[in-house]
C-alpha cells in the first residue's frame, strides 16, 4: 500500500474560534480540514460560551512545512489570549499527494 | 411588596430558581442543547410573529417617540457603562468596552419575563415592544466593540465580520424575521397558528417556564466565579441595572408608552446581553477577560432583573404614571 | 391570482421564505438538527394517525381507484423522468437514474403543505389521502434504483439492503405505523389526542411553520450550486413537476377524488423526495452526481411547488371539477 | 377483558408497540436523543407541578399512611427481589443485588401510563400520587447497592457519589423540584401554564405517546438478549412485578387509597427502574452483568407492565375496593 | 508497561457510508471500531445529506496486515467517487492482543 | 517550531465511566483532556445505557511517566469489568511544558 508520510495537526479550541481557525488553515495551505464537537478541561478553562468547557477539535492533515506554518499562526495569534491546545503526529496518507 | 411577590411566585421565577438550586446542591441536570436552543427558536419566532401582527396596527405616530428613545438608550448604555467602568471601576479598555458591549446590548429572555410579568398586572404593554428589542439588540454591542477595536488598535477587518455575524444571528433573524412574517401574514393567517406561537397562551408560557430553568442552571454554574470577580462588579452588576431601568422607563414614559411599556422599555435597558455580545467580545476583544463579562451579565444582573428588577421598575413606572 | 397570494401570505410560505433570505444575507442560522428530525417525526406521525382515524370511516369503494392511480403515478412517474431526461437532457444513465428516483418519489412536506392549502380553501381532501402518501413513496424509488443498478451492473445485494432501507426509514415507519395506530384506536381514543396531533390543530401548523423556516435554510443554502447544473436542469426542476401535477390532478379527478384530493395528488406527483431517495440513490449509484439530485429537487422543485405549483395543481383541479 | 383492550388500544399501549415492531423489522428509525430527553424532561416536570399544586389541597391525614406504606415498599422490594434472585435464582451477589436495584425503585413511565389508563377508566387517583413516586425512587436502589457494596466489599466512597447521583440526578430534580414549584405557585399561577402542562391534557398525552414510540424501540432492541438471560430470568421478569403489584394495591387499599391511587401505588412498586438504577449500578457494582438486569427491567417487566400488568392491578384493586 | 504496537487507521467520510464501512471493517478482520459524527470541509465536498459537510470519523485499531486491507479496499471501492480520506498512525495498545 | 513530544493517550470507555475517569486522569498528573462524544463496536460491546454501543473518547497529552502511570489504573481498575480501549500515540506538542 503505498502512502504518503505527512503531518496531522490536531487544534483543541474554544468554539468561538473555529469559523477564525478553519479559515486560517485553508489560507496556510491545508487542502481540508475535520472538526468534531469536544468538551474538557484545561488550566484556564475560561470560554465565552454559556456552557463551560465546550470545544471543538478541528484535525488537519499537511504536509511539513504548512504544519510548522500553522502552529507558528496559532501560538502568535491564539495561545496569548485563547484556550488552545495543539499537538501533531506523524500520519501516512492514502492518496495524500491530494493534501500538500 | 405585593408586585414584588407576584414576581416571585410567578412560574418562570420559580422556575429560574429551581434551576440555581439545582447548582447550588452540584446536579449534573441540565436541558440538552438542542432543547435550549429549540426553546429560544421558538420564544423569539413567536415574538417576532406576534410582534409583526401588532405591528400591522400601530401608526407612525405611536411609533415614532418611543422608537426614538430606544435608540438613544442603545447608544447611552454603552457609553455610562464604559466610563463608569474606566473611571470608577479602573478597569482595563478591553475589559471595560466587553462589558459595555454586554449592558449596551439587551437580553431576550429577561424582555420576555417583563412582558409576561406586566400582561399579568393587566398592565398591556404596547403591541409594537418587539420592534423597539430588535431594535436596542445591536447597537450598544457595535458601538463597545468599536470603542474597544480603536483603542485597542485592533484589525478592522476581523470587527467587521463580527458585526455582520450579530447581524445575522439567531435573536436578529428570529425576531426581524418573525415581524415581517408575522407584518405580511395579518390577522386571518395568525389565526391559524395563534394558538400555537401566541405570547400569552399556556405554550408560550410553558416553554418560558423551561427555558428559564435552563438560565437558572446556566446562571447558577456561574455563581462559583462571583468571588473571582471582585466587590465592584458585584455592585456593579446591580447598580448599573437600575439606573439604566430607571432610565429606561423614564425616557418611555416621556415618549408617552403605556405603564407596561414604559416598565419593559426600562427592563430593556438595564438587562444585560449574554448572547449576542460574549461570543462578540471574545472574538474582538480576546484581552478582555470572559469571566469578568459572562459573570456579571449572566450571574448577578440576569438573576437581579428576573427576581427584583422587574417588579422595581414596574413600581417605577406605576409612580411616572401616576399611579 | 387570489389563489397564488393567498397561498404567499400563508406563514409556511413566508415562514420558508424567511429560510431562504437567511441563507441569502449568510446567515449562520439554522435549526438544530435534533429539532428539525424532531418536527419531521411529530408531522408524518400526526399526518398518520390522522390518516389511520379517517381510513376507519372510508369503504372500499372510496379508495378502490385512487389507490390504482396513485400507484400508476409511482411507475409512471420515475419513466417520464428517466427517459427526459436520458433523451432530451442527455443525462448518463446514473444522473438520469439518481433523479428518477426523487421525482418517483414523493416530498411529505410538499405534500403537508398541499393539504394545509387546500383545508385553508375549504376543499377538504378525502381523509384516505395519507394512505395514498404512503403508497407513493417507495415504487419510484425502487423503479429508478433497478434501472440505474442494472444498466450499470451493480452488485444487487447493495440495492437489496438500500430498498430494505427505504422500506423501513423513519418516513415509512411514523406514516404506515402512525396509520395503522390510528386505525386500531379509532375516534375515542383519538379524541384524547387529537389537541397535539390534529393536523388542522395550531400545534401543527406551528411545528409546520418552524420546519418550512429550517426547509428554507436547507434549500437556500444549495442555491450556490444552481448555477453548476446547467440551464437544462433548471428548467426540467420547474417544467417536470407542472407535467407531472398536471398528470397527477387529471388522473385524481377520474379516479373520483374531490377538487382537494386532486390536488394533493397532483402535488405529490409533482414533488420531488429529497429525504428517502438521496441517500438510497448515493449508496447505490455512486456516479450519480449528487449535486444534480439534490439541486434540482431541493433547490428548484421544492420551492417552487410549495410557493406556485400548489396553487397551480389547486387551480386545475378547479378547472377539472368545474370551477 | 373489556379493562385489557381498552389498554391496549390506548394511544400510548399502541405506539409502544410499534416501536417494538419497528425493531422487529430492523429499522433503523429512532427518535433523537435530545428529543427522548426533551419529552423526559417535559413529563416529569409536568408530572411534579401538578402533584406540587394538588399537595396544597392534601391534609396531612390524606398523606400520612400512604406514604407509610410508600415507604415500606421502597424497603421490602429490593430485599424480596434480592432473596428471591440469591435462594431460587441462585444468582451471584452483585447480580442479585444489581437486580434489586431496579425492582426496588420504579420507572416513571410506567407510573405515567398507569396515571393515564386509571383516569380514562374515570377513576381519578389521589393528586398526591406523584409525592409517593418521588419517595419510592431512591431508596430501593441506596439499600440494594448497600447490599451489593459491603457484601462485594466495594470502596466506600464511590457508592456515596453514586448515591448523591441518584439524588440529584434529572429524575428527581423534576419531580421534587417540580413538586415545590406547583406548591408554591398555587392554583392561580398555575391556570397560566395549565394548558401545557395539565397531565391530563392532549399536550401531555401526545409527548407521552410519542415517548413511548421510542420506549418501544429502546425496549425491542433488547428483546435479542432475552435468549441470553435464561429462562428463570424471564420468569422472573412477569412473577415479581405480579406478586409487587399485588402487595402495592394491597398495602395502598389500607392505606386508604382510592381505586386509581391503590392501581397506581401497586404499579410503582411493581416497575423496574431502567433510567436511574442502570448507570448507578454499573459503577457501584461493575461485576453486575448489564445484560440481566437491563433486559429483565426493560425487556420483560416493562412491556409487561404498560400492556398486561396496569390493567390486572386495577382488576386487582377493583376486587379490593369492592368492584 | 507492556503494550502491543498496532495500526490505527482512521477514515473520514460521508454519513450515508457509515453502515457499508463499519461493515466492510469487521469484514475485513477488525475486532471493532469508534465513530464520531463530524463535519469538515474537502476538495470536493460532495455530499449526498441536507447538511453539507457532515462526516463521520471512524477510528479503528488493528494489525498491519489488516490496515493494508482496509486501506487498499477503501482506495478501490470508496476513492473513485465518494467523499473520503484515510491515514494511518502507529499506535501502543493496551492488552493489544485482543484487537489481533 | 519548538515542540515538546510528549505521550497522548486515547481511552474509549462506556459513557457512565466519564466522570471517574476523568478525574482520575487529573488525579494521577494530566493537566487536562478533551472528551467526545462516540459510538462503536467492540469484542463486548456489553453497556449499562439505554442507547448500546455509546462511548465516549477520551484524549489526554501527558509525559510518558504520567501515561503508563494511567495506563497501569486503567488496566487494573477498568479492563476486568468495563468496557474501554486505551492506546498511547506519541506527539509533538505546542508549548508542551504546559502539559507536564
Ligand atoms: N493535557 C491535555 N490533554 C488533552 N486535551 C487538553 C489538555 N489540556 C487542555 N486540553 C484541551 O484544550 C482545551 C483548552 O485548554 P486550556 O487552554 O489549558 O484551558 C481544554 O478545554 C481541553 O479540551
Ligand atoms: N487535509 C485534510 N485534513 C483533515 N481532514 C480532511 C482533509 N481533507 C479532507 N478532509 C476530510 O475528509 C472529508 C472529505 O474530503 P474530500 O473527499 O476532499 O471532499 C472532508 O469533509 C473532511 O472532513
Ligand atoms: N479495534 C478497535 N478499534 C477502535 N475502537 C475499538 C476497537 N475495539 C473496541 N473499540 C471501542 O472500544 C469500545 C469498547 O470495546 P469492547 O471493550 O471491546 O467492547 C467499543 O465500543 C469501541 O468504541
Ligand atoms: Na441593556
Ligand atoms: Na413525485
Ligand atoms: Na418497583
Amino acid at each position: 500500500m503505498d502512502t504518503v508520510t505527512l503531518k496531522m495537526v490536531t487544534l483543541v479550541a474554544e468554539p468561538v474560534l473555529e469559523e477564525k481557525l478553519t479559515s486560517k488553515l485553508l489560507e496556510l495551505g491545508a487542502k481540508g480540514f475535520t472538526v468534531t464537537d469536544a468538551r474538557g478541561r484545561g488550566s484556564r478553562g475560561i470560554r465565552a460560551s454559556e456552557v463551560p468547557g465546550e470545544s471543538v477539535r478541528i484535525e488537519v492533515v499537511v504536509s511539513a512545512k504548512v504544519s510548522d506554518a500553522i502552529l507558528e499562526h496559532v501560538k502568535q495569534a491564539f495561545f496569548p489570549n485563547y484556550a488552545v491546545i495543539a499537538w501533531v503526529t506523524t500520519v501516512d496518507v492514502v492518496r495524500g499527494e491530494k493534501y500538500v | 411588596m405585593e408586585i414584588l411577590k407576584a414576581n416571585l411566585l410567578s412560574p418562570i421565577a420559580l422556575a429560574f430558581a429551581l434551576g440555581i438550586f439545582a447548582k447550588l446542591i452540584k446536579s449534573e441536570f441540565s436541558l440538552p442543547k438542542d432543547l435550549y436552543t429549540a426553546l429560544s427558536i421558538f420564544l423569539l419566532f413567536a415574538l417576532g410573529l406576534k410582534g409583526g401582527v401588532e405591528l400591522g396596527h400601530a401608526t407612525f405616530d405611536d411609533v415614532a417617540w418611543p422608537v426614538v428613545v430606544t435608540l438613544l438608550l442603545g447608544v447611552v448604555t454603552p457609553l455610562t457603562t464604559y466610563f463608569v467602568l474606566r473611571v470608577v471601576g479602573k478597569f482595563s479598555v478591553s475589559d471595560a468596552a466587553g462589558i459595555a458591549a454586554h449592558y449596551g446590548s439587551v437580553s431576550a429572555v429577561t424582555y420576555i419575563a417583563a412582558m409576561t410579568f406586566v400582561k399579568s398586572q393587566s398592565a398591556e404593554p404596547e403591541g409594537f415592544m418587539p420592534t423597539l428589542l430588535t431594535l436596542l439588540e445591536s447597537p450598544g454591542i457595535h458601538i463597545a466593540l468599536a470603542i474597544g477595536a480603536i483603542k485597542t488598535a485592533q484589525p478592522g477587518q476581523s470587527l467587521k465580520a463580527v458585526l455582520h455575524e450579530v447581524l445575522t444571528a439567531r435573536t436578529m433573524i428570529l425576531l426581524v424575521g418573525g415581524l415581517l412574517v408575522g407584518l405580511a401574514m395579518g390577522e386571518k393567517n395568525w389565526g391559524s397558528i395563534e394558538g400555537f406561537f401566541d405570547t400569552k397562551g399556556p405554550v408560550f408560557k410553558g416553554a418560558l417556564t423551561l427555558f428559564l430553568l435552563e438560565m437558572g442552571i446556566v446562571a447558577g454554574s456561574r455563581f462559583g466565579d462571583l468571588k473571582k470577580v471582585g466587590p465592584f462588579l458585584l455592585g456593579f452588576g446591580v447598580v448599573m441595572p437600575v439606573l439604566h431601568g430607571a432610565l429606561g422607563v423614564w425616557l418611555g414614559s416621556l415618549a408617552g408608552l403605556s405603564l407596561g411599556g414604559a416598565t419593559v422599555l426600562g427592563t430593556m435597558a438595564a438587562s444585560a446581553s449574554y448572547i449576542a455580545a460574549p461570543p462578540a467580545v471574545r472574538v474582538t476583544l480576546p484581552e478582555a477577560n470572559p469571566t469578568y463579562y459572562l459573570t456579571s451579565s449572566l450571574a448577578i444582573t440576569f438573576p437581579f432583573n428576573i427576581l427584583f428588577g422587574i417588579p422595581l421598575y414596574f413600581r417605577l413606572s406605576q409612580a411616572l404614571h401616576g399611579g
